[in-house]
């Protein structure tokens, strides 16, 4: 089943390489994310074969992720054939300096989204740190192309930072697996495979200090695939200039991936008995990746941008839930997914309101309620679940995560995060609201295009998903977050 | 016996309460020197307007011809709150005095708006000044009275009034004499009296209830100046009740007295008026704050 | 319960039905509104049971999500708050069936009705819910969908700027509700309140601040009131009404909730409750007075009455803590009471204003007069809600505020010492109070409705129709019950008053009784002053008949051409007061005083800006924002520096940890 | 203790600070490929004398790569975008060589924290391997041109290699497939990006490529 998990995108991407007509080309790619969500909801009540002698597994966390991921490609493939449609090839005038620019080849955008889903589904699935490490890198590969997909200079400048930071976190990491096989070598005799389980299994005679060098070299280097601050700063410029699809994906689902790969370390860590000196760092870093987010969202002009700051902040929120512990992990597990559906939904949003007011600045979109009735709405309450208020889920979540930091008596750290979030708030809402609300000059009206079903439906079942979280939470999805909550060292 | 009695002082406030306007008068034009109008005068004024017609401005409305009659009614009500004479009053009951102010206020409320409805200028300032000056003495009132009931335990008018004997003053004279004062000082600002106000100028400008009645006329007006002379009667009521405290329980003794008393406090108005200047409008308020300063010393004494 | 929550149900699918027929508006609005009121009228009727019987009516599913459960129970003090809620939102509807309709072109009616419902839903769902996830869910549907009511004309800057400033101070006490919620519910695993354990004397503090700040920002307390005066005069009028009238009293509900979770009260806690309700009336009624805007002015004056509210609480827990039955009850019962009078006549004047707004197109006092003849219903309904507000005999209005009164002058004075002192600060400070919001409601009404036109807005006025004059109606002649039935309401408040007090029920009984038996007294007299109304009214007739009635201009003391600019506006009106308290209002004064000998035109203007949010809020945000701002550097899009970030953070962790 | 191989190690902490104090670019790419061979020879070096043929074929593979073919294609890169060979560094030649060797000190200190579970064929290789990657980090960080940073990447790339063969011979098989994936990435993506930078800037100065800020 994993396999097939894997050899669907995979295999896919060969296809759109080869096939040569679009329209073929966009249905296999819508075809992939209907295929491989079946799959993933197939794996739910099925617990597929582990392969390569443990190398490959799924695991609750793993299938957690692996979902959210799933759908997020679902919803941004359908998205895709309708953008891919509207976006036609040839010269595109760019909105910002009027300067003309063309489109990456149709095949390259799509064979490189389908390698993003198999290299983020090789991330879930596998057990073995050096595996994770390669399918990491290789998402960073994957994706680049596709921040790339506009080819003007603005987006070259997101996809060489992208690809210089990220490469170089990706090294760091490398070296956090050798610090970690060093960890696991015994005098003598052989080592210890470096596969989370066989780690877990005998933590209790790793060597803490090689160990220690190990999480922070993997917590500097994925970090800052995750966007913790302040290693995030590829982040805003790739969010921003990618299609709107890319970066619901990349903040929707590549910031879990890597997420995950931390907490895999940290199950190693935790085993060792060194939770404590992991927790200490996560919660440090996730506060100071609201801060800074705080930072940026108030007074932000780009929309997008601003969408970008406020994945950093949720990431550290993730953090910062992972590193309390106890209940905080089910938060931070629930928040995840939340953020996902929610970021992701926004993202797609925004990519309806840049195509009709060919504008990122929040100071010239108003009115957007009258324009494009539809994506108002949705913008508004993808606001209202983003900065968690009821009924949506990221409310629940992030509820739990501050009543374990009360119970735990951090309540300077909990009055911190309250206050950065009221922060966030005002400066999400402010911008938020003008561009929904309020009335659209008339220069600045764009054509009064019907928004299409491909554009709203996806975005809208991703905020159908959130809302339900926020009002129920199925007993299955309930039991897959408390196991792996449970395997990552929470209760 | 006792409620027919009640009842007898009831009829004596609605007949006599027109007297201390006289009364008030005669002294001052004793102190001018003047022989000055007839003791009765006021009640032939009233008289006359009720006899008389009236013309109305166009740009009243019901709540104009209304407003007096319904104040009126006030007034009277709140008459039947008020002890006298060592009796109780014919309706008594925990609280009282508070229906009491607000009966008052419920009548300026009617009076006020019935000024606003000829949408003069003079008269919307009047209104203006009587309920800024109302709202202020409003204050000093209640504070006063709460003094009182915190010295004697009464919360009721009644009660108070009879609980005022001469021990009183032996043993709480100063706070006594704070809450005559300040008493003193509302009730000359609650029926527009100098220092506050002055009846008998005809310098609109400088007016306060006379000129938020300027468009009134006949009965109407009529009825206003009998509700006056009403409500100068019943506040001289509870200010002699509180601060007098002749109370024989010998009917034919203490009645007379009452009587003697507000002829007296009548006599004192005019004395003032004839003795003193009316202050300038922005210096009321703060014969105002004075008195509510006075009623606080006087809860601080009591508290003490 | 079932028809509570049959109730419920008619609502949310009236309102989500409404909102799907938007296109035909006929439709939309009658269902909207026709669901609401059925709605209300459905959820209405367990209130009434459960305070003639006494018995509490509750319900407990399981609702899965983390902490939460679904947990409803309507006690005698969930149902004194379900009362007006209910009732006043159903007349609002009523009323805003016909102020809507003129939107019908522009705006799909369906939106404000699916809002409202959710409105009206949400607040019955607060005052009912006892479990703390399921109040923050109510408490946050209740303030969003009164967001969206607030904005619902949002193409004006203004109202937008009111949204957001609502929105903002409402998430941030909401903020501190969570906070209030784990705290209370802490170590204990679920947040339901009958598993609430006994609260730590030391954490009871804490709890009860957080409530105050809190559920204060919802009540609006002072300086927590800021959006207030912004979002009433946004919203609709019949929507202003509800949450003036209602939604903030859900903050004197949490408040009193919190009181009777808390157990035993500290004395601190009374002097908190009683320092608020001064603040407030006064603050709020004197910047009431200094306002142009007929809505703006009544919204102050929300805040006037919540904290005279206030203080009838404070005095309650007062008595609670001195054991004093007497003051405990009169204290609690008088604020109660006074929430659902002011329910009542805030409602009514939030409707009258909304008909004048209406009726003439402008809510500018200055720029109205003498409506009375061309709305001669809205203006008779305004007056009684004046009279009302303003405390005076006969109407409900004068009966809480006395019982508030009665409980400081029987208990209060001779009580102890601290009881003494509170009780004089909140005799002299309703007494305030009461004289200024005399002067502030003849101001408005005599402005408004009285005198010549003073625009041409005024001259075109016309009557509303007979949906908007109903309710108002209906409105006015609970206010006269109000006052005239006292003593029956004032001996129904046994249950709720003993199950805040805690105290023995018989003595709980036995105040009531007096209480009431002093208010049969009052009654009496309020009987006679309209006998001898009535009769001097026909004395009137009696003596004017035969005689001469003229009419004639004006006496303007020798004008030959009284015109209708030279009448008093409200501004000078309120000039003397607003003048002798200027050291707290800080009006902004334009004046271009006429000179030379020929004086050009000249000119005075006045505006008076919320002190807290010019003086307080808006200085601290800025210093926020500018300080956060300073920061922006760190990110110049320099991808050296990017790198260096890493470098040094590897670094710092490698030495710091490593050490 | 092995002789040849703290050579090659001492020559890497030389060849690191000359990188830090060269200016003209294709030297310095000359530079990383002597890096590199003297990377390759290392694992051969470090057995001692008795070499096996897997280890002899990776080793020549990475000289082959490291030493032949990378530099080879900066080379073309640096011919085809012809900018002038300055380096243009944001630090002085002389400061950088400073700051190298203050890093190395620190490195030195750092490895001590670090005890080897087993005593390895020097002790040297730790700072070393630190050393190269800080002073590869340091590269990206003060050099100006985006040839430079890919460059600089190298040099860290280089460092962990060295980590890796030194210590890591126990899962031979994640090295060598970590050390090519990321040389994939080095070379070929990066060089893409070049190219493409070059054709839309006419330039590789990073420092312009900062329009997308806070």
């Amino acid at each position: 089943m994993i396999c097939v998990l894997l050899l669907i995108p995979a295999v896919a991407a060969l296809l759109s390489l080869l096939v040569r007509h679009t329209l073929v080309r966009r249905v296999i790619l819508v075809l992939t994310g209907v295929g491989h969500t079946a799959v993933t909801l197939a794996a739910w009540n099925t617990t597929p074969q582990p392969l390569l002698n443990g190398w490959l597994m799924l695991d609750e966390a793993g299938l957690l992720f692996l979902t959210i991921t799933s759908i997020l490609f679902l919803a941004c493939s359908v998205y895709a054939f309708g953008y891919l449609a509207v976006q036609g090839a040839g010269k595109q005038q760019d909105y910002e300096e009027g300067t003309l620019f063309t489109n990456a080849p149709d095949a390259v955008f799509c064979a490189c989204l389908e390698a993003f889903l198999a290299t983020m589904t090789l991330v879930t699935v596998s057990r073995h740190f050096g595996l994770l490490w390669v399918a990491m890198e290789a998402t960073t590969l994957a994706s680049a192309p596709l921040i790339y997909f506009h080819r003007h200079h603005r987006s070259l400048e997101a996809t060489w930072k992208y690809l210089l930071i990220c490469s170089v976190g990706i090294a760091l990491a490398l070296l956090g697996n050798f610090l970690m096989v060093i960890a696991a070598s015994r005098p003598g005799g052989e080592g210890i495979a470096i596969v989370v389980d066989a780690l877990i299994e005998n933590g209790a005679n790793l060597n803490i200090p090689w160990l220690r060098a190990a999480f922070l070299f993997f917590l500097v280097g994925y970090g800052t695939k995750m966007g913790l601050a302040p290693l995030h700063t590829w982040l805003p410029d790739a969010h921003s200039e990618s299609p709107s699809v890319i970066s619901a994906l990349l903040s929707g689902a590549l910031l879990n991936c890597a997420f995950l790969t931390i907490l895999r370390s940290y199950q190693v860590c935790a085993a060792a008995g060194q939770a404590a000196f992991c927790q200490d760092l996560l919660i440090l870093f996730g506060l100071v990746s609201i801060g800074w987010a705080t930072i940026f969202i108030l007074g932000q002009t780009d929309y997008k941008r601003m969408l970008a700051y406020s994945s950093v902040e949720h990431i550290g929120i993730l953090a910062l839930g992972v590193g309390i512990g106890a209940g905080a992990t089910f938060g931070a597990l629930l928040h995840a997914a939340n953020h996902s559906l929610t970021k992701a939904m926004l993202f797609l949003v925004a990519g309806n309101i840049l195509a009709a007011y060919k504008t990122k600045a929040t100071t010239e979109v108003r009115g957007i309620l009258g324009v494009l009735p539809w994506s108002g709405v949705l913008w508004i309450a993808g606001l209202v679940a983003i900065t968690g208020m009821p009924p949506f889920g990221a409310f629940l979540s992030e509820f739990t995560i501050v009543k374990a930091m009360i119970e735990q008596g951090r309540t300077g750290i909990a009055v911190a995060f309250l206050a950065m979030l009221a922060l966030i708030f005002i400066g999400m809402t402010t911008a938020f609201l003008n561009m929904a609300q309020g009335r659209c000059a008339s220069d600045l009206r764009p054509p009064g295009k019907v928004e299409s079903v491909l554009a709203i439906l996806p975005p809208m079942g991703l905020g159908a998903l959130t809302l339900m979280l926020g009002l129920y939470l199925p007993p299955a999805v309930d039991s897959l977050l408390r196991g792996a909550a449970a395997t990552i060292g929470g209760h | 016996m006792m409620t027919t009695l009640k009842l007898v002082h009831l009829v004596l406030a609605f007949v006599a309460a027109p007297l201390l306007l006289g009364i008030i008068n005669r002294t001052k034009a004793l102190f001018a020197g003047r022989r000055g109008q007839p003791l009765l005068q006021a009640y032939y004024d009233i008289w006359k307007l009720l006899r008389k017609g009236a013309v109305y401005s166009r740009s009243t409305s019901w709540l104009f011809a209304a407003g007096p009659w319904i104040g009126f009614a006030a007034v009277v009500a709140a008459t039947t709150l008020v002890p006298f004479g060592g009796l109780r009053a014919p309706i008594a009951f925990p609280g009282d005095f508070l229906v009491l102010i607000y009966l008052l206020g419920l009548s300026r409320f009617l009076l006020v708006l019935s000024a606003l409805d000829t949408g003069s200028s003079f008269e919307g300032m009047g209104a203006s000044r009587e309920v800024t000056f109302s709202a202020l003495s409003e204050p000093a009132l209640l504070i006063a009275l709460a003094a009182v009931t915190k010295y004697t335990g009464c919360v009721s008018l009644s009660d108070m009034v009879v609980a005022t004997v001469p021990r009183l003053w032996l043993d709480a004279g100063p706070i006594v004499v704070l809450v005559g004062f300040a008493l003193l000082i509302v009730f000359l600002s609650e029926n527009c009296r100098i220092p506050v106000d002055d009846p008998n100028t005809h310098l609109e400008l400088t007016m306060i209830h006379e000129v938020m009645v300027l468009d009134h006329s006949g009965p109407d007006f009529g009825i206003i100046l009998y509700s006056a002379a009403l409500k100068m009667w019943l506040l001289g009521q509870v200010l002699v009740g509180l601060v007098v405290p002749v109370h024989t329980g010998i009917l034919w003794l203490d009645t007379p007295a009452a009587l003697l008393s507000m002829a007296l406090l009548a006599v004192l108005v005019g004395i003032i008026e004839s003795s003193m200047a009316r202050v300038r409008l922005l210096h009321v308020p703060q014969l105002l704050v004075g008195a509510t300063t006075l009623s606080i010393l006087a809860v601080v004494l009591v508290l003490r | 319960m079932s028809l509570f929550l049959c109730g419920l149900v008619v609502l949310f699918v009236g309102g989500v039905v409404s909102l799907l027929s938007g296109r035909k508006p006929a439709m939309a609005s009658s269902l909207g509104a026709g669901s609401a009121v059925v709605g209300s009228l459905l959820a209405i009727l367990p209130a009434f049971a459960v305070l003639a019987s006494g018995r509490t009516e509750s319900l407990r599913m399981n609702w899965n999500v983390p902490l939460g459960s679904f947990f409803v129970q309507i006690d005698p003090l969930s149902a004194v708050f379900l009362l007006p809620i209910l009732g006043l939102s159903a007349l609002a509807a009523i009323y805003g069936a016909e102020y809507l309709w003129p939107y019908r072109q522009e705006k799909n009616l369906g939106v404000p009705w699916l809002f409202y419902n959710l409105l009206v839903a949400g607040m019955a769902l607060v005052v009912v819910a006892r479990n703390g996830l399921l109040f923050l869910v109510a408490w946050e549907m209740m303030s969003l969908a009164s967001f969206f009511l607030v904005t619902f004309e949002y193409e004006r800057q203004m109202v937008r700027q009111a949204g957001g400033i609502y929105l903002v101070a409402t998430h941030i006490g909401t903020a501190f509700l969570i906070v209030f919620f784990i705290l209370l519910g802490a170590h204990v695993g679920s947040l339901d309140f009958d598993t609430i354990p006994a609260v730590p004397s030391s954490l009871a503090g804490a709890l009860f601040l957080l409530a105050v700040v809190g559920f204060g920002t919802k009540a609006g307390f002072m300086p927590l009131h800021v959006w207030l005066p912004h979002a009433h005069p946004a919203a609709p009028s019949h929507v202003s009404a509800v949450m003036s009238g209602v939604m903030i009293k859900t903050g004197i509900y949490g408040l009193v909730r919190t009181v009777t979770l808390l157990g035993a009260p500290a004395a601190w806690w009374c002097w908190v409750l009683i320092a608020i309700g001064v603040v407030s009336g006064i603050m709020g009624v004197l910047f009431a007075l200094a306002q142009h805007d007929l809505k703006r002015l009544l919204a102050y004056h929300s805040v006037e009455n919540i904290g005279i509210i206030t203080m009838g609480l404070g005095l309650g827990l007062l008595g609670v803590h001195i054991h004093s039955p007497t003051l405990a009850v009169l204290g609690f019962a008088g604020g109660l009471f006074h929430v659902i009078n002011h329910a009542i006549f805030k409602g009514l004047l939030f409707l009258g204003a909304g008909a004048v707004l209406q009726g003439s197109g402008t809510g500018h006092i200055d720029l109205l007069g003498g409506l009375v003849k061309r709305m001669p219903w809205t203006a008779a309904a305004f007056l009684v809600g004046s009279i009302a507000i303003s405390g005076v005999p006969p109407l409900n209005g004068f009966v809480s505020e006395f019982l508030i009164y009665l409980g400081a002058f029987k208990s209060g004075i001779v009580g102890g010492l601290d009881a003494a002192i509170a009780a004089v600060i909140v005799i002299g400070s309703l007494a305030l109070i009461g004289g200024l919001a005399l002067a502030c409601f003849t101001k408005a009404f005599g402005t408004v409705f009285l005198g010549h036109p003073r625009s041409i807005h005024a001259q075109q006025a016309h009557e509303v129709g007979w949906a908007m004059k109903s309710a108002m109606v209906i409105l006015a002649a609970l206010c006269v019950l109000g006052g005239v039935l006292s003593p029956l309401i004032v001996r129904s408040a046994q249950t709720v008053v003993g199950q805040i007090t805690s105290l023995a029920p018989d003595a709980v009984e036995t105040e009531l009784a007096t209480a009431s038996s002093t208010l049969t007294h009052f009654v009496v007299v309020a009987l006679l002053l309209a006998a001898v109304a009535g009769l001097s009214l026909l004395l009137r007739r009696r003596l004017l008949r035969g005689r001469s009635v003229r009419e004639a201009v004006t006496w303007d003391c020798g004008y030959a051409a009284p015109d209708s600019r030279m009448q008093y506006t409200a501004t000078s009106f309120a000039q003397p007061l607003t003048d002798l308290f200027r050291f707290l209002l800080h009006t902004h004064k334009e004046v271009r005083s006429p000179q030379g000998v020929f004086p050009p035109d000249s000119a005075l203007e006045t505006d008076t800006a919320d002190v807290c949010e010019k003086h307080l809020y808006q200085p601290v945000f800025e210093a926020i924002r500018w300080s956060l701002g300073w920061f922006r550097w760190l990110q110049h899009g320099r991808l050296q520096v990017y790198v260096l970030y890493i470098a040094l953070t590897l670094w710092i962790l490698l030495i710091w940890k490593l050490v | 203790m092995n002789d040849a191989a703290d050579i090659v190690l001492v020559f890497l902490v030389l060849t690191n600070l000359m990188l830090l104090g060269l200016s003209r670019l294709g030297a310095c790419i000359r530079m990383v490929a002597l890096q590199g061979i003297a990377l390759g020879l290392l694992p051969l070096l470090m057995e001692g004398g008795r070499v096996e043929l897997h280890g002899a074929a990776f080793a020549i593979a990475i000289i082959l790569l490291k030493g032949g073919v990378f530099p080879w294609i900066l080379m073309r890169t640096l011919r085809e975008v012809n900018t002038q060979r300055e380096i243009e560094p944001f630090i002085g030649y002389g400061k950088s060589l400073a700051i190298g060797t203050l890093i190395l000190v620190v490195c030195i200190w750092l490895s001590s924290r670090l005890p080897l579970p087993e005593p390895a064929m020097s002790s040297l290789i730790v700072p070393v391997a630190f050393f190269t990657i800080m002073s590869g980090l340091f590269l990206i960080v003060s050099r100006r041109k985006a040839l430079t940073q890919v460059l600089g990447y190298l040099v860290l790339e280089n460092g962990i290699y060295a980590f890796g063969v030194a210590l890591v011979d126990k899962q031979p098989m994640l090295v060598e497939m970590g050390i090519l994936l990321d040389v994939f990435v080095a070379i070929f993506v990066m060089g893409i990006a070049i190219f493409h930078i070059n054709r839309e800037f006419d330039h590789i100065d990073t420092d312009k490529l900062s329009g997308l800020r806070s």
